[in-house]
């Protein structure tokens, strides 16, 4: 696995396209201390290479769209979520996010794409499940995470926009 | 001046601009006695006079490409265009009014008038010099107050190609339009004729004769040259009760039997106005917003007869969009008239562009 | 009425068609265009002669609660049809003689056809695709299917003949761009149809998809289907002459001629006839005033009898009722030079195999062909307006041919404008659900209606399905109709072959839907008829009407029914044509080609009846007999 | 109470389950055709019962859009006896289509021997209310001309 140096110039655009496709800030992201290892998750199977274009690709898009987030979207979709080869990894790279779960790319995206690297399904850290967004996006709590007491349950939870 | 005699190509381009009103005042009435029929009810009759509302936009349109031809300006959006119904016909046929009417034995027998044979009983009937009637449509000039009166639409045609060949006769340069005006077949089509770019002496008279033929037939044969049977004739099989075939005379219909169910109507308002329906309801509301519709169809359609045809596929859109707005009109009832009905209006605002 | 029209047990006609549907129509025509005396039978009622017998085909239709593609047609037990409602799951081993079709399985196909005046016409969806010149030769090509013994050059002028006959709207270049060859200055009898709101917001997303197939790349785009349905004539038609298309027709006057108003209902009925259907060029038959045409309806051909010294066909014999409702019959003989079997790729082989004739080449009701089709459906982002236009107006095509064809299926993809309704999720079951699960009323329903059914999209994935003897029509004593006619014993299977091509049109679906950001919806379950599973994935697979392969033409006796003129090769004076005569059918709707094909067949029946001069010496006739 | 003093309120509940007015539902032409239908199922006394909840309910309710809703699902939509019927109605306006009740609303409330799902008419299928719902015509009827089809959808405000 990469030291933490090594992958620095990943940080920041890894960042943008979690923000993007997760719909939470980078603050937010950031604040939940997994930055490192979901990173280092990603490259550790699919390899500095490929997150290295398809973050390329990004960036290309967010200088095209200009700030226009369905012109964004649309050419995520078509470039990078429509993509044989990095759609599962940016799908992956959401599931990451919202449920600090890094799932086993399907058999067919190894045969063709694969770097011969080990792929298994993993929760990649027990903190890393407690920070997964579904919950915190519903102001709820992981089972057997920071729970916030009983009585909070019974509001209801402000949601997010 | 009114419409006098055909002598210059002012004149023509007058009674070509009184042409497409003409052409038009029949598209309401027939319109409002068809979708008032019950749907899936009066079968035969619904396509009688479907058919021949359709052939009535073909008209019109072939008179707004003779117009254009001539180096006219259509304009279906001035005041007035649109009559307010009931309504003498623009061609000066003095002796009746066309109403906006349900379904109805009357309707039919005015629809029998508008298309009625171009003979006159007598050759004194056939063009008359009189008093304008109360109420007419002001077809070209309204401030004028006398002038010529046809008697049948075919007469009027008749004056129009007697002028026609009369102005090429004369070696006036007739046919100064620009030509990209011209509606052609691809645009405009349906079962019943197609549509004739006007361009010649001959295209001008082929659209003329279409025009007639169609209407009225001018041989005095029930049949025109394609074998189909004229307005007249179909409207008379409704009163008959039994469809023409190949062979069959005037007045002598020996096809299959045709039913017409005159009760599966809705009940009508007659030549309902817009007043007629309290302010605030939504039946006024719905009444308006047709009318608003009308308007902005006929200017769709005048933008596809002054230089943009293309138009004239998504001006069909336009009018099938109206018709469903018929249809919730005349199914609601009338309020504070019971048994009565709501009705399109076809209320124009004075100016609709 | 055409239809009431005695036949005279004396007279000899030049020829007897059998079946009133395109192949039917269209010799029929050809043949009275030539002065020949032609009778044609219709197994099923002729109602749709006037429009108001038309409509009630529509009445038909609106009032019933089952809206699949026979619906507009009666219940006939004396010619009945396939319904696919009447498709079942098959348990191994056991047929399922319930309906009409008795299914062999092991693999249940809910294909139907229509047995009414202008047959299947009356309910095809329109489609009007020529073949891929490859099509025609995809054993010397790919080692797979069987080669015509016709190459697309020979077929290509009769395919123009028959876009003008079935009047095909559509653009020449979308067309060359898949590999299609027209004649120079070609274009067709009217413009492309406009695609829809929905086709464009596909291809706004997908156009340009790379797709890597057996080390080869395509590109896909989202292309206009060419249509037999009215649209803009093409003023450069024929020369600069252009086209006049085609209105409804009716035996009384009509003046209904319009192009498409988008009903969204080609299948099961055009309710003003803007779509062809073999009506059209009937009429013209019937009307015609060099030849005769005679037409009779509700007579089922029930027997084809051989002189066994001549091998020729001596007579026909038919069934005739009067009443759908009784199978009461009477019993007919008719006579002629020339005998055409036109009575779909399913009917023509039983009525031979019901007389006792197999073919020399034992293949009378083998190789029967359909194309699979693989549904995949979702949700778009936003409002797209399904529901609007005809029911397909564009697809993707680029997959139809190429190297790949060696290992698996091609296949081709058309975008539904009518969403769901082939997947089971019409309108009708949306606010159901709605208003039953989903407790909606008011508002909520009104947005709840918007978001479920203007959304949706269906992509229906024609997957090609390569001649297999073993997939075949028979008859069994054991199953007979009302009117004791043998019914048609289906025994079909689908290939690994065509599962490899549904396979990877569900993973292209996927990527599509990645693109677009579609709510994949698309759910196959064990117990849906047609579930097949294939390399631990499921899937369903749906038939697409295009029944064909079943008297198949080849070059010699051995190796097929008909030859390349669609003529018995047992018997000089009959013809067997439609679709049953194809060795493949590609990724292409079948009705176009198979139009050309009789087309090109009327010509050698014109030519072999005017080489026959001499009398032909005629089987004694049997008597009419009371059933 | 006649058919005819029935259609009101039929049409002021209609038009509350449906989100369309008054006047559109009129302007199907099918409302007679459905009122009768209702009736000739479930009777002229269920269906006043019906009503006169509703109307009990709109005078309950105010005009507070959310208070009218709570109380149709608590009083109608959620009761055994009503509730199928409600249902019901509002698919008849949407779908044109009289769907049978279910086996066990005739066990308990009455059954109707010739209760079974039936398009009430070739015209009330072109006129189901989930087409203009859509902006979009029924399947085979009300063709909206050609190439409209290309242009995005016209879905009515409400």
């Amino acid at each position: 696995m990469s030291a933490q140096g090594q992958l620095e110039p990943f940080l920041e655009p890894f960042l943008e396209f979690s923000s993007r496709v997760t719909a939470f800030t980078v603050v937010e992201l950031q604040r939940t201390g997994q930055v490192q290892a979901y990173l280092e998750t990603v490259v550790g199977v699919v390899g500095e290479d490929l997150l290295g274009e398809m973050l390329t690709i990004d960036v290309a898009i967010r200088r095209e769209t200009r700030g226009d987030p369905a012109a964004r979207d649309r050419l995520l979709r078509i470039w990078v979520f429509g993509d044989e080869r990095f759609g599962p990894v940016a799908r992956n790279i959401v599931k990451l996010w919202y449920l600090g779960t890094w799932y086993a790319l399907p058999q067919d995206w190894h045969e063709a794409f694969g770097t011969g690297r080990l792929d298994a399904t993993v929760v990649v850290a027990p903190a890393a499940f407690a920070e997964g967004f579904v919950r915190p996006e519903a102001v709820a709590h992981a089972p057997g995470g920071h729970g916030r007491g009983y009585a909070t349950r019974a509001k209801p939870g402000p949601l997010r926009a | 001046m009114t419409l006098s005699r055909i002598t210059t190509k002012a004149d023509l381009q007058d009674y070509l601009h009184a042409a497409m009103q003409l052409e038009h005042a029949t598209i309401p009435p027939y319109l409002t006695a068809l979708y008032s029929i019950h749907p899936g009810t009066n079968s035969d009759a619904f396509h009688v006079i479907r058919v021949v509302a359709v052939e009535e936009m073909l008209h019109l349109t072939l008179a707004a490409n003779m117009l254009n031809a001539v180096g006219g300006e259509p304009d279906m959006t001035r005041a007035g265009f649109v009559p307010r119904y009931p309504a003498y016909l623009p061609d000066g046929e003095a002796d009746f009014e066309v109403s906006l009417e349900r379904f109805s034995p009357t309707a039919i027998g005015t629809f029998l008038k508008i298309e009625r044979p171009a003979q006159a009983p007598s050759e004194e009937m056939r063009v008359l010099r009189r008093p304008k009637p109360r109420a007419a449509i002001p077809a070209v000039h309204p401030d004028g107050d006398d002038g010529l009166h046809f008697w049948s639409i075919g007469e009027f045609y008749a004056e129009i190609a007697r002028g026609i060949q009369h102005l090429h006769d004369q070696g006036v340069d007739l046919f100064t339009g620009d030509p990209s005006r011209q509606v052609t077949p691809e645009l405009y089509y349906s079962g019943g004729g197609e549509v004739i770019p006007v361009k010649d002496l001959a295209s001008a008279l082929a659209a003329v004769e279409l025009i007639s033929e169609q209407g009225e037939g001018l041989t005095g044969s029930i049949y025109d040259e394609e074998g189909e049977l004229s307005h007249y004739f179909r409207f008379q099989q409704l009163t008959l009760g039994r469809y023409y075939q190949a062979g069959d005379v005037a007045n002598s219909p020996t096809g299959p039997a045709l039913e017409v169910d005159w009760d599966a109507v809705y009940p009508l308002l007659t030549n309902a106005t817009i007043t007629d329906f309290p302010a605030g309801s939504e039946v006024r509301a719905a009444a308006e917003a047709f009318n608003a519709g009308y308007a902005e169809f006929l200017s769709l359609v005048n933008q596809a007869f002054t230089g943009q045809p293309d138009l004239l596929i998504p001006a069909v859109g336009e009018m099938f969009a109206l018709r469903d707005q018929v249809g919730r009109l005349v199914r609601n009832p009338a309020p504070g008239r019971p048994g009565v009905n709501a009705a399109p209006t076809f209320d124009m605002p004075e100016t609709t562009r | 009425m055409p239809s009431s029209a005695p036949v005279d047990a004396d007279t000899i006609y030049d020829a007897v068609i059998v079946g009133s549907g395109v192949s039917g129509s269209l010799v029929a025509n050809e043949l009275s265009k030539q002065g020949f005396h032609v009778l044609v039978l219709e197994a099923g009622p002729g109602e749709d002669q006037t429009i108001r017998g038309y409509e009630k085909y529509l009445s038909r239709f609106y009032e019933a609660t089952s809206k699949d593609n026979n619906s507009p047609y009666p219940a006939n037990p004396n010619a009945s049809m396939p319904r696919s409602p009447a498709v079942h799951s098959l348990a191994a081993g056991q047929p399922d003689s319930s309906s009409y079709l008795v299914q062999n399985g092991p693999f249940p196909l809910d294909s139907t056809y229509t047995r009414t005046l202008g047959g299947t016409t009356m309910h095809w969806e329109g489609k009007a695709l020529r073949m891929l010149p490859e099509d025609f030769e995809t054993r010397s090509r790919y080692g797979q299917g069987l080669d015509w013994p016709i190459s697309y050059d020979e077929l290509a002028p009769h395919y123009r003949r028959a876009e003008r006959e079935l009047g095909v709207s559509a653009d020449v270049q979308d067309q060359a761009e898949l590999g299609i060859p027209f004649e120079p200055g070609y274009v067709f009898p009217m413009q492309g149809l406009p695609a829809s709101y929905l086709d464009q917001a596909v291809a706004a997303g997908i156009d340009g998809t790379g797709v890597r197939l057996d080390g080869e790349d395509y590109h896909l785009k989202v292309r206009a289907f060419p249509q037999a349905r009215n649209g803009i004539p093409n003023a450069a038609y024929d020369g600069g002459k252009g086209y006049v298309p085609v209105g409804a027709v009716s035996t009384h006057q009509v003046e209904q001629g319009e192009r498409c108003q988008g009903n969204n209902n080609c299948v099961p009925l055009c309710p003003v006839q803007a779509k062809y259907h073999a009506g059209k060029t009937l009429a013209k038959a019937l009307a015609g005033t060099v030849g005769k045409v005679d037409l009779r309806t509700q007579a089922v051909a029930s027997r084809v009898h051989v002189d066994h010294v001549t091998g020729r066909v001596s007579h026909l014999e038919y069934k005739a009722y009067a009443d759908p409702g009784s199978p009461e019959h009477t019993t007919h003989t008719v006579r002629a030079r020339l005998f055409v079997l036109a009575a779909n790729a399913v009917e023509t082989p039983r009525l031979m195999l019901a007389s006792g004739l197999p073919s020399s080449s034992a293949l009378m009701g083998r190789n029967l062909m359909d194309h699979a089709y693989l549904l995949t459906w979702g949700l778009m982002p936003g409002p797209v307006g399904t529901m609007r236009g005809t029911v397909c107006t564009s697809g993707i095509s680029d997959l139809r041919g190429g190297a790949f064809r060696h290992g698996q299926a091609a296949f081709a993809a058309d975008i539904h404008n009518d969403g769901w309704g082939w997947a089971g999720g019409t309108p009708e079951v949306q606010v159901l659900d709605l208003v039953d699960s989903m407790n909606a009323f008011g508002p909520d329903l009104r947005r709840g209606a918007v978001d479920r059914i203007s959304r949706q999209l269906l992509l229906a994935w024609m997957v090609e399905l390569m001649p297999d003897p073993s997939n075949r029509i028979t008859v069994d004593g054991r199953y007979k109709d009302a009117l004791g006619n043998l019914k048609p014993v289906l025994s079909y299977n689908i290939a690994d072959y065509t599962l490899a091509g549904v396979a990877q049109a569900r993973s292209l679906s996927r990527r599509l839907f990645q693109r677009l950001g579609v709510e994949d919806h698309t759910d196959y379950r064990p117990t849906d008829v047609g579930y097949v599973s294939y390399q631990g994935e499921g899937y369903v697979i749906r038939g697409g009407n295009h029944w064909s392969g079943t008297h198949v033409m080849g070059t010699t006796p051995a190796n097929s029914v008909v030859d390349a003129d669609q003529r018995s090769w047992d018997h000089e004076n009959l013809f067997l044509v439609g679709s049953g005569s194809m060795p493949s059918i590609g990724t292409s709707n079948t009705t176009l080609t198979l139009a050309a094909l009789c087309l090109k067949s009327a010509e050698q029946m014109v030519r072999q009846l005017r080489d026959e001069t001499s009398a032909v010496e005629l089987a004694t006739t049997t008597g009419s007999a009371q059933a | 109470m006649s058919a005819q003093t029935r259609l009101e309120p039929f049409l002021a509940f209609s038009s509350r389950v449906t989100a369309f007015t008054v006047f559109e539902l009129q302007g199907t032409g099918q409302a007679a055709a459905y009122l009768e239908t209702v009736v000739g199922v479930v009777g002229e006394a269920l269906l006043g019962d019906l009503l006169s909840i509703d109307e009990a309910i709109q005078r309950e309710a105010d005009g507070d859009a959310a208070v009218r809703d709570r109380l149709l699902r608590a009083r109608i939509f959620s009761d055994e006896r009503l509730g199928p019927v409600a249902r019901h109605i509002i698919k008849l306006w949407y779908l044109g289509t009289w769907y049978a009740l279910p086996k066990d609303w005739h066990e308990v409330f009455g059954s109707v021997e010739d209760d079974v799902t039936f398009v009430v008419s070739a015209a009330a299928y072109a006129e189901g209310l989930v087409w203009p719902a859509i902006g979009a015509n029924p399947p085979g009827a009300k063709g909206p001309g050609y190439g409209t089809w290309a242009m995005p959808p016209k879905i009515p405000a409400f």
